[in-house]
């Protein structure tokens, strides 16, 4: 039951979940929520492969970076985020699209 | 038997949180869910042994990415001809039905993709004999400092870019 | 006497230094001018004395000798890198060249002579100038076709003369029609000629070379029957193609449509371009390339393109009320004539009536052109053209009416005239033909029916001019009494003393007549002897030879009946044939009088009412009653005359639905052609295919813009199609 | 030779330096009031060149040593990667100097500008030298992140911070994506290093071998985003248009370069060995994107009405060609890219400084705004001109001889239809590069208002510029050895 | 290897010399512009001259003694490579003389002067340095390099649709080019990158005959493929119908001297490619292509007549004129036979000459008339009567328009007997068809000579005055060329025969 396919299949699952909830949402926010559930997903499998399949630390270090880098992405993404509301007082993703051909 | 437990209930707080992100009607909640997806990965980590991991996830994540998420769903909640008292109209900006679906096609295609990726390796034999735990703690500690101290060192460029970064963005303009 | 390249080539050199400086001094104007019409006359003049020296050569000298001066030189060659290829030029005197160097560079010095009589007053000096400029390199160009050993510089001089002819014709350039003349006589000669360079290529792809005498020794070993291409044996290929030059430049049906527009020209280009040389150096070509038309088994054809010429042009020279379009109408039909004989196999009789042609009717050109010149519309300031204004015109013009009375005779068959000799061996070797060749008996009775209509319509033409009463006072009273003059009648008068045909033959009658006199001694036919068709065995002494300074004419002696023997004729067949030159000489007496005769009832004596005929054959146009007021309404009756079915007929399909609608037409065809050709350029090519490229990049350029639809999501959605996409294809 | 911490520090000066240069410059602008800005500028400026000039100077000493791992195998340091820094070094100096002229850059956020540029160029550097997915993970992110931020430097304008935006949510997903893919790699491989990978791929089966390939495909997803090849493309006509211009200049030239030559090292690192199904698999993916990044960039370009947008896209199609010389694998590819990326450097450099001069002057930079330019300028409008020729590719000029560099490295390896296609997009980006060429020699101009900011020293810098384009057309041998001298480092 | 001689680079050099000096000049002293740059070009000629006298003619193949070769890129192994032979010497030669004439004919331009004898100059080098190059990879630069000057001579100084023609020039040629580039490319990595796989001379001789090249899974011969490739590149500037339709438009819309310099030299470089490069490379392939070729070429001829037919703009009846002609080039090349390839390269000099002619006139007149219509859009006449007006204007034209349908004498003649000789051989129905294109010909340039020449004068036409002493200058080398080398073409021919004849010779091994 613990094994490397159940871990395996939670982390696609987080994955499906965080593009569904990347394609499905229309609240910029909210975007930003599903793509911190697709880091996890990855970080999830770095972590399972480190246990089941070659006991290679280097997963961890990449999921603890994978961890703080999405820290900092976030950190910069709903600043942007932010700066785009006081601008366009909305958060509607469909508002962006000023930029196109 | 702990440990099944443990990776029952975290497997099924990952998955709830996460289906529950995708699918809830009001950004807070949405918001709350992720929480409790991230501790239910932070479960997982410990069930993995992964004890050091565990702990950043629970302290970057719940303690900063969602907050900081909280914090921002407020700040964009100010316009209230669009928004309700939180910022949040909850069922157009959080998706519609037609978008669900578009989304749901999607994920169809995506499951394809990944599961091109995994079918192979459900199929190799699952390993038996698994080391026992230990702290990960020294061991990612030694690493960081040996054989990952670039990474460890340059990402403080990063930090202090997305540090910069964010300050200028938010930064009110000067002079007005 | 030795033939090196400084006693040959003067002949063609002197006009070309000629046109060489005059080009250059002609423009000027005043004395320059005058300086080049000399130089012109004078550079013919003595190329008729080198040409003089080498006829007295080949025809007194050694009578009863085959000559033949053939010398070469490299133009250039391509060998080089392994490969091997050249073109040589030379000259190639024989009998026949002599004979028509001589007449080329006589008729032309007589021709030089008259024109600065002609051009005279009729421009300011400059333009003057231009004609001889012209005239010389004609001059030049037709002296070299006639020395060329091969077909190459035959087509070089060939298309030169074209180009010449194209000028001249062209000479009053401030005239519309002349324009249009021009273009249309340089085309139509141009069809011809492409043709001819096709069987030059095709010749020379085949043999090596187009040298005549390599063509005749090509011709004994069989290679052109041999070869094949596009399906038929290489004789009748090339034979045809270079006969089509023939019928381009000697006018023949079906490309005759130009000549009668080329009379647009001044008068003594005329009689020189397009009656006398120019015109003849098409059945020069095809007399040159005999054997391949022998081989080819295309005389019948020759020979009936020639009888269809012959009575054509006749017939429609019937109805002609200018006076030098009946002329151009009866070269094209004399032209017919040679080309009949050549048919035929009447080789020496058809080049016989290519010289006594040319010397007659570049006289009576030259009288056409002395009659025009004299008479003048006070009016309009134009020269008087047109028949029905003149008569009576002996009374003005003596001299110039005997010159073109010979003329007349001699071309309408009267026996002791020139024409009359060549004429009737012409025809009398189409009734021999006929009797082997039934199918011969058509260009034969064409023949036959086109001497009565000559007869005719040049009587007509000289009743009508020069006898009867003025038709138009005016202009009739406004013309000088003629004054006899070195540059106006000593020309005519020159010519027509060689329209006689004791020149041509031993009896003054000629070859009918002179076997039964004097059968054994053939000596006094000389054109008989001395020119023969090219046969088999009789070019291995033609060697081609490199210029140097030794005499390498080559003489072939022959006996006196070799003629005979060389047809191979049987006692019984000379004897047929001989009953059927006689039969043909009679008939074509008898056939010349009675022409003569009915043109004399009809408008000399009156006896006979033109407009019987009329009437008789048009019953839509009332009968013309009163000769003796018949000036206007005899013309229009005549042109209504022409109503007569056949002739209408002919000349419907030869000016009016062939012009229009095979000439004019193709015209028009081609018209429509490139206006497709345009619409496919612009719209297919160049905007389909090439603007079209643009505009599919535009095309794919909006799908893209499409996919750039700003919104991120959809961006998302691309990526996992793509990689779906991917995986697939994986 | 593999180095451990500390001694690999003597190896690693260049980046240390412009940390350095960076946290310095972080000080100079946070210790400097508002008031004394001018001052501060100079300093900031000077300091950055300087940084940027000593970093230049140490990475030309390293060039063409011995190719060495350091800090423990994460770092490699090989003439290759040391001359894709010297690049973007270089590039990045344009890009500051371009950024100091241009109004595009509000003047309150010029010196976060310089940081900025400075913080991405470390992590292309980290990029172009990782010798682990760590590192190439930090790297790329450490692009990304402070990416985002410089699109979205126009404050105010919604269009910057849309374009911010964009970039963050498809950076997010990609670097996901990428992730995802990296962590099976990482599951089957059972390294992050990728001097192992060779090793680890040639013990592996072949059904094994063939589960890589999606997950290599979803790595792909990562660089593809970055040098935004299509179809991941499609984030960057928004960026770099809502982006200000010097930025978009930096965006096409930087982060695009550092993306293709990690690009080449991955793909060397994975496919490098063995002529395996894999590769061969790897390599038609990799042509059909080539194939449609030109195609596409070119056609796109085509219907744009600002020569900043159209440059865009040529970068786009530019980074199609330059993909042409990672898949054919092999050292006349990689020497090929670098020279490539040499010429682009330039030309893209002279580009953008022109259109950034006539968008300062005229308001904005549509195409009607190069009309008769060369009457005004005809210094400025000879350095379009041969800039836009040299960027179709025609000779003598230096992007002609690094086309003809990828054509050769393509034909080496028999791709016929591919350089046939990558030839024919060439003719296609000729006809909108051509555009600005007639609007600019042979329409009339507008106004004859000059430019006012094309001062001496701009002229000289332009010229400075323009001259390799022209120079390494035809003297292109020593360029090119160098190129072909550096190696890429595999084992 | 290097040369003994430099005489190649001063004549590749001396125009750049002049570009140099022309920049050096202010922008106001016109005339002395234009007189240096009129020096620059006589001192080409001279130099040309020279290599005239250098020139051994019995050598098939390269002129040792002037072959330059310095190494260029030696990690490509491209050299500096020039070298003339019998093809190149007469192209090199019409090349000086024609831009001498143009460097005379564009005395009047008022526009931009510095610039544009700079650009004339530039192109001049170029042009010489195609016909002068040995490595493919210098040829290939020279070819390109040839767009730019020309691309801005037709947009600046052409006509009011200029833009148009010079985008659609520089587009169509620059597409033939590139195929060529990756011709290029792919012939150096099958020699295996050695030191000859740039040199041209060393390329060729059908080492390819057997190489094959696998395209999607399809084994296909090396050669054809590679032959194709080259052969648009080259037909494109020929140009070859179906990639014909950019010449209209650039002729019509370019200035009398760019025309001239189009049609005359130009047009030659396409085929010169296919002497140089496409049939020595590739012998089989050429072979097995000859076909298709000649019917090309047929279609060239008879084609570009009718377009010239309907055609009411002068000066785009020459250029399709020359299309046509230029056809009669392709199917000499397609007989592949010593007349035929000689009467091809024989037809380059002379309808350079010939059409140089035509232009130059056409430039004459509308220099008076500012229009070149022989017949307006509306029907009404745009000439007439000019013979009456323009004398000597008129007998020049006569000769250019005479040479230019081979009329014996002068110049076309030759050629195009030459090329029927060598094509009939081989292609006896093509051969009958083609002689169409010589009626044809004629029709269409005495129409228009009769539409513009013959009549009355009318009445815009009176304020015309003949060609003054400048123009006749200028036209005077050319009618002597046109007539000198009618009458006696040798000296053009024993230039060329041995390299011709060696070429012809390897193509028959195949």
């Amino acid at each position: 039951m613990i094994s490397l396919n159940g871990y395996l299949i939670i982390s696609f699952c987080l994955f499906l979940a965080g593009m569904t909830v990347m394609i499905a949402r229309k609240n910029i926010i909210a975007i930003l929520l599903g793509v911190e559930l697709i880091l996890n997903a990855a970080a999830l499998n770095f972590a399972a492969y480190t246990r089941f399949v070659n006991q290679n630390l280097d997963g961890h270090v990449m999921s603890l970076f994978i961890i703080v880098i999405a820290a900092a992405e976030a950190a910069v993404g709903l600043a942007i985020v932010i700066r785009f509301f006081q601008i366009k007082e909305t958060i509607h993703i469909d508002d962006a699209t000023e930029l196109q051909s | 038997m702990f440990l099944k437990i443990m990776f029952v209930l975290s497997a099924l707080l990952t998955l709830g949180g996460a289906f529950l992100t995708a699918s809830s009607k009001n950004l807070m909640h949405a918001c709350v869910y992720l929480l409790a997806c991230l501790f239910g990965v932070a479960g997982l980590y410990a069930t993995l042994g992964a004890d050091f991991l565990a702990a950043a996830q629970l302290v970057v994540y719940a303690g900063g990415v969602v907050i900081l998420m909280l914090f921002a769903i407020m700040l964009t909640g100010g316009v209230q001809e669009f928004v309700n008292k939180f910022g949040l109209d909850k069922t157009p900006s959080m998706g519609s039905g037609k978008t669900y679906t578009i989304a749901g096609l999607s994920m169809i295609v995506t499951a394809f993709i990944v599961m091109k990726i995994l079918a192979p390796v459900f199929k190799t034999p699952a390993q038996t004999d698994l080391p026992a735990f230990t702290s990960t703690v020294e061991k990612l500690g030694v690493l960081l400092v040996t054989d990952h101290v670039l990474a460890f060192e340059i990402s403080s460029i990063l930090l202090l870019g997305a540090l910069v970064g964010a300050a200028v963005i938010s930064r009110p303009r000067r002079g007005k | 006497m030795d033939y090196t390249i400084s006693s040959v080539a003067p002949i063609v050199l002197l006009p070309f230094f000629a046109f060489v400086i005059n080009a250059f001094l002609a423009r000027k104007g005043g004395k320059a001018t005058i300086a080049a019409v000399f130089l012109s006359c004078a550079a013919i003049a003595g190329s008729s004395v080198y040409a003089f020296r080498i006829f007295k050569d080949f025809v007194w000298g050694n009578y009863a000798t085959n000559y033949h001066i053939h010398k070469f030189f490299t133009w250039f060659d391509l060998n080089g890198g392994g490969q091997e290829f050249t073109v040589n030029m030379g000259i190639y005197i024989d009998n026949m060249a002599a004979v028509m160097l001589l007449m080329v560079t006589v008729v032309a010095t007589m021709i030089h002579i008259f024109s600065t009589y002609y051009m005279k007053d009729d421009m300011h000096y400059g333009r003057n100038g231009r004609f001889f400029v012209y005239m010389s390199l004609f001059t030049s160009a037709m002296l070299g076709l006639v020395l060329s050993d091969n077909l190459f510089s035959v087509f070089i001089f060939w298309e030169l003369m074209g180009f010449c002819s194209y000028s001249l014709i062209g000479f009053y350039y401030e005239k519309e029609k002349t324009g249009n003349a021009n273009v249309k006589a340089f085309m139509t000669t141009r069809v011809g000629d492409v043709f001819f360079l096709l069987g030059i290529v095709a010749i020379w792809t085949a043999i090596g070379s187009v040298g005549f005498v390599d063509i005749y020794n090509a011709v004994d070993s069989g290679l052109f029957t041999s070869t094949k291409v596009l399906g038929m044996p290489l004789a009748t290929f090339a034979g045809l193609c270079i006969f089509m030059g023939t019928i381009g430049k000697s006018a023949q049906f079906p490309l005759n449509v130009w000549l009668p527009d080329a009379m647009n020209g001044p008068t003594p280009c005329s009689a020189l371009i397009h009656a006398a040389t120019m015109v003849a150096a098409g059945v020069y070509l095809s007399l040159r390339i005999y054997p391949l038309l022998e081989v080819g088994e295309l005389t019948t054809f020759v020979a009936y393109i020639g009888g269809i010429t012959a009575f054509g042009a006749a017939t429609i020279a019937l109805v002609q009320t200018d006076f030098k379009a009946v002329l151009a109408f009866s070269t094209i039909s004399q032209l017919g004539y040679m080309v009949l004989g050549v048919g035929v196999g009447s080789y020496n009789a058809a080049f016989m009536h290519l010289i006594t042609h040319a010397i007659f009717k570049a006289c009576l050109f030259l009288s056409a052109g002395s009659v025009i010149h004299s008479l003048h519309d006070h009016h309009t300031h134009q020269h008087v053209q047109e028949m029905p204004r003149m008569g009576g015109l002996r009374h003005k013009m003596k001299y110039t009416w005997i010159a073109m009375w010979c003329c007349t005779l001699a071309i309408a068959g009267i026996p002791f005239f020139s024409g009359f000799v060549s004429k009737d061996r012409i025809l009398g070797d189409a009734l021999v033909a006929a009797t082997h060749n039934p199918v011969m008996a058509v260009p034969a009775a064409l023949g036959f029916l086109g001497a009565l209509l000559t007869a005719f319509y040049m009587c007509r033409m000289m009743f009508l001019a020069f006898h009867g009463e003025p038709r138009d006072k005016e202009v009739y009273d406004h013309t000088h009494e003629e004054k006899l003059s070195w540059n106006r009648n000593a020309p005519l008068l020159f010519l027509s003393i060689f329209t006689l045909g004791v020149w041509f033959s031993g009896s003054l009658t000629g070859q009918g007549l002179v076997k039964v006199a004097d059968y054994k001694n053939g000596k006094y036919e000389w054109f008989q002897t001395l020119i023969e068709a090219p046969k088999k065995g009789n070019f291995e002494n033609y060697k081609r030879e490199a210029f140097g300074n030794t005499d390498s004419r080559v003489k072939d002696s022959f006996e006196m009946t070799k003629y005979d023997k060389q047809h191979g004729l049987s006692e019984a067949e000379y004897h047929h044939v001989h009953k059927w030159h006689v039969i043909g000489a009679i008939a074509s007496i008898i056939i010349a009088f009675s022409g003569v005769f009915i043109a004399a009832m009809m408008y000399l004596w009156k006896k006979w009412d033109p407009g019987f005929w009329v009437k008789t054959f048009n019953r839509y146009y009332r009968t013309l009653q009163n000769k003796y007021y018949m000036d206007e309404l005899y013309i229009k009756g005549m042109i209504q005359g022409m109503l007569l079915p056949f002739n209408n007929l002919l000349a419907k399909l030869d000016m009016g639905i062939y012009d229009r609608f095979v000439v004019d037409g193709s015209a028009v065809a081609t018209k429509f052609v490139m206006k497709i050709a345009n619409w496919f350029d612009n719209l297919f090519v160049d905007t389909i295919m090439v603007d079209g490229t643009g505009a599919s990049v535009k095309f794919f350029n909006l799908v893209l813009r499409t996919f750039q639809s700003g919104k991120i999501q959809f961006y998302f959605i691309m990526i996992i199609l793509v990689l779906f996409g991917y995986i697939l294809a994986l | 030779m593999a180095l451990n911490y500390l001694a690999s520090i003597s190896h690693y000066v260049p980046e240390l330096i412009l940390c350095l240069t960076m946290a310095g410059l972080i000080l100079i602008e946070s210790a400097y009031d508002r008031g004394v800005k001018g001052s501060a500028k100079g300093m900031m400026y000077w300091g950055a060149y300087l940084g940027l000039l000593c970093s230049f100077v140490y990475l030309f000493k390293a060039l063409g040593t011995e190719p060495l791992q350091i800090f423990t195998r994460s770092i490699v340091i090989d003439s290759f990667g040391t001359l894709a820094k010297m690049i973007m070094v270089l590039g990045t100096a344009g890009a500051i100097f371009l950024g100091r002229q241009s109004l595009d850059i509000y003047e309150e956020v010029k010196s976060e500008f310089v940081i900025l540029t400075i913080g991405v160029l470390i992590g292309g550097m980290l990029l172009v030298s990782a010798n682990n997915m760590l590192l190439f993970y930090i790297g790329i992110e450490t692009l990304s992140i402070l990416s985002y931020v410089m699109a979205s430097l126009k404050k105010n304008d919604e269009r910057s911070s849309e374009a911010g935006l964009k970039y963050s949510l498809y950076g997010g997903v990609t670097a996901g994506l990428m992730l995802f893919g990296m962590s099976h790699i990482f599951g089957v491989l059972g390294t992050i290093q990728f001097t192992e990978i060779i090793p680890a791929m040639a013990a592996l089966t072949k059904a094994q071998a063939l589960v890589l390939m999606p997950a290599f495909l979803l790595f792909f997803v990562g660089i593809g985003y970055k040098i935004a090849c299509v179809p991941f493309h499609m984030w960057s006509p928004d960026v770099y248009e809502g982006s200000p211009l010097p930025v978009t200049n930096f965006f096409s030239i930087v982060p695009k370069i550092a993306g293709i030559v990690a690009f080449v090292r991955v793909t060397n690192t994975f496919f490098g060995g063995d002529a395996s199904i894999v590769r061969e698999t790897w390599v038609v993916l990799l042509m059909i994107a080539s194939a449609l990044t030109m195609t596409v960039g070119n056609v796109a370009a085509i219907g744009q009405r600002s020569v900043k947008r159209m440059l865009a896209y040529s970068s786009i199609s530019h980074a199609g060609v330059m993909m042409l010389g990672v898949l054919v694998i092999d050292d006349l590819g990689a020497r090929a890219i670098l020279f490539y990326a040499v010429t682009y450097l330039f030309m893209t450099l002279a580009a953008f400084f022109i259109t950034s001069f006539v968008q300062d002057h005229y308001g904005n930079d549509h195409f009607e705004r190069f009309n008769g330019l060369m009457k005004k300028h005809p210094l400025m409008s000879i350095v379009m001109v041969i800039v836009m020729f040299s960027l179709a590719g025609l000779p003598p000029l230096s992007g002609f001889v690094a086309k003809f560099n990828i054509l050769a490295a393509v034909v080496s390896k028999k791709y016929y239809v591919l350089a046939v296609i990558a030839a024919l997009n060439s003719v296609v980006s000729l006809y909108y590069y051509m555009k600005v060429v007639r609007l600019m020699v042979f329409k009339d101009a507008e106004s004859d208002e000059p430019v006012k900011g094309f001062i001496f020293s701009n002229q000289v810098v332009i010229t400075v510029i323009a001259l390799p384009v022209l120079l390494l057309g035809v003297f292109w041998e020593k360029l090119i050895v160098i190129a072909g001298g550096a190696k890429i480092f595999l084992q | 290897m290097s040369g003994h001689s430099n005489l190649l680079s001063w004549i590749l050099w001396m125009p750049i010399i002049g570009v140099l000096g022309t920049l050096l000049i202010p922008r106001t002293k016109e005339t002395m512009i234009r007189v240096w740059s009129l020096l620059n070009t006589v001192i080409t000629m001279a130099l040309t001259a020279v290599l005239y006298m250098k020139f051994d003619q019995t050598l098939p193949g390269m002129q040792q003694a002037l072959t330059e070769k310095y190494a260029w890129i030696k990690q490509f192994n491209i050299f500096y490579h020039l070298a003339v032979d019998g093809i190149s010497l007469p192209m090199i030669l019409l090349t000086a003389l024609l831009f001498f004439i143009c460097i005379l004919s564009s005395w009047t331009v008022k526009k931009q002067v510095k610039a544009y004898f700079a650009l004339l100059l530039f192109l001049q080098s170029t042009v010489f340095g195609v016909f002068m190059a040995m490595d493919f990879f210098l040829f290939y630069v020279y070819w390109e390099v040839m767009l730019i000057p020309m691309f801005f001579l037709i947009g600046i100084w052409g006509g009011e649709n200029r833009e148009y023609a010079a985008v659609k020039f520089f587009l169509y040629t620059f597409f033939g080019s590139i195929l060529m580039l990756v011709g290029m490319v792919a012939l150096y990595f099958v020699t295996g990158q050695g030191v000859d796989s740039f040199n041209i001379l060393a390329l060729s001789g059908g080492k390819f005959t057997n190489t094959t090249v696998e395209i999607f899974g399809m084994v296909l011969p090396f050669a054809k493929i590679f032959f194709v490739a080259l052969f648009i590149g080259f037909a494109i500037k020929v140009p070859v119908f179906p990639f014909h339709t950019w010449l209209p438009h650039a002729h019509v819309q370019a200035p009398t001297a760019i025309s001239v310099i189009l049609a005359g030299v130009l047009l030659k470089m396409g085929t010169y490619g296919f002497l140089r490069i496409a049939f020595p490379i590739f012998p089989s392939a050429s072979v097995y292509f000859a076909d298709a070729i000649a019917w090309l070429g047929l279609i060239n001829v008879i084609y570009g007549a009718f377009c010239a037919m309907a055609q009411n703009d002068v000066k785009k009846l020459v250029a399709y004129s020359s299309v046509s002609h230029m056809g009669f080039v392709m199917l000499g090349l397609a007989a592949m036979t010593v007349q035929g390839m000689n009467g091809a390269v024989l037809q380059m000099f002379n309808h350079g000459t010939s059409t140089a002619m035509m232009f130059l006139l056409i430039g004459i007149l509308y220099e008076r008339s500012h229009h070149r219509w022989i017949v307006r859009p509306d029907g009404t006449k745009g000439f007439g009567g000019l013979y009456t007006q323009l004398p000597k204007y008129s007998i020049v034209f006569i000769i250019a328009m005479f040479a230019s349908m081979g009329l014996p004498g002068l110049s076309g003649f030759i050629s195009e007997a030459l090329i029927f000789l060598g094509i009939y051989s081989k292609f006896t129905t093509i051969t009958v068809l083609a002689v169409i294109g010589l009626l044809l010909g004629a029709a269409y340039l005495l129409w228009m000579f009769k539409r513009m020449f013959f009549g009355e004068v009318i009445e815009e036409c009176k304020s015309y005055t003949d060609m003054n002493a400048r123009e006749i200058f200028y036209m005077t080398p050319l009618c002597i060329a046109v007539i000198v080398f009618g009458v006696y073409p040798a000296p053009l021919l024993n230039m060329m025969k041995a390299s011709v004849g060696k070429l012809v010779s390897l193509l028959a091994t195949f």
